[in-house]
């Protein structure tokens, strides 16, 4: 399932519901992504998506991980709008029959989620705002899947 | 008449975040754009700046039909 | 935190707490084994620990990952005793400032717990009941953080 | 007198769990055993079978005190 959601998440919750009733699935891996706050240099973190595209182009890359890793099932869910320090901005579980396909897939989703999917991300900060676009080492990050 | 969507630091320089424009094909559009603000016309054309049509990224030009959405996205950061 | 459990535990409910009230961690990684019905070839699975020395030899290797991938927090949960399929066996949830980390961590913690830690693995199922020992895999998964 | 204790596949050859055994070094205890018990003697020399002593792995011989506590290890496997 692929989702976005303006509203605060509880990746628990999600981790509680995406593991029960496996009895197949050995391994499940998740990652959340929190808001830093930079020592008070972030206030805010603002995301924005293009709804619908959005959905779909992560759906293509969940598609090309549920294959190449040997998918049981996948979750990933996203904020959009405004994040204060420590919510959660994104979460990802993978479920697989061993351990590797699960970390491998989920870190996977994650680079390509850092800089490929279709969000804009403004830091609000005391200094005023910025974009952030993805860093170096995220495009080097996803470039080791290719 | 196509449906133009700005997104990221895109909106923020143009100072809108979407627009009816007049045009025949995502070039002519790029074209018009570039008329009105010199420095928004420079920006569609920069590093990892692409375009979606109807919510297809597409490469190079093409053609618009009257009701096309065509969004100019900035280069792209979730997690 | 490192704990053995002889009792059933739930995957979302530790990720909640784990997860909570950090502001400069970007990252939380997490992995959840669970116990595969094997098409009904494993009926329960039973898993014995020396305590004392369990925790304290798994203490040692947690304390490498802190250094190692420079982890603000890391939670290792893990059962004991008869466990049916589909139940939750272990734990591991890693913080880190960034995602690369909190990745690194889990996995090679994961490895480490496969294949180091003083567990004894046996499994139940209707032609008899068998000891488990690590795989080649698992083996060759471990040597990978040499 | 040490405590002997054994675990995983080992417990199950022996058919015990933990024993009292007079012994005053690791290899005077591992012949103990295997002077009682051939089968599970030559286990204990095993591959992959470790041994602690006082919760702390040992690799060759070691002189045992009284109370000293000897677990016997076969290959481990969590998670």
């Amino acid at each position: 399932m692929i989702r976005l959601t303006d509203q605060p998440f509880e990746p628990g919750a999600l981790l509680s519901e995406f593991a029960r009733g496996r009895e197949e699935t050995g391994a499940v891996a998740t990652f959340t992504g929190l808001a830093r706050a930079e020592q008070g240099a972030t206030a805010i973190l603002e995301l924005e998506a293009y709804p619908g595209f959005t959905e779909s182009e992560i759906g293509k890359i969940a598609d090309q991980a549920r294959e190449r890793f040997g998918l049981h099932d996948l979750l990933i869910l996203h904020r959009v709008g405004k994040i204060g320090p420590g919510e959660p901005i994104v979460f990802v579980a993978t479920a697989a029959g061993h351990r590797r396909a699960a970390f491998e897939a989920c870190d996977f989703l994650m680079d390509y989620l850092k800089s490929r999917a279709p969000f804009w991300k403004k830091e609000h900060g005391p200094g005023g705002q910025r974009w952030i676009e993805p860093t170096a080492q995220d495009h080097i990050d996803r470039e080791r899947w290719d | 008449m196509a449906r133009v969507l700005l997104f990221g630091s895109l909106r923020d320089l143009a100072g809108w975040r979407e627009r009816d424009v007049e045009a025949a094909s995502v070039s002519v559009l790029r074209a018009q754009l570039a008329g009105e603000d010199e420095a928004l016309g420079a920006a569609l054309e920069g590093p990892g700046v692409q375009v979606a049509v109807d919510q297809a990224l597409v490469r190079g030009d093409l053609a618009l039909s009257a009701g096309s959405e065509v969004a100019f996205l900035p280069p792209m950061s979730g997690g």
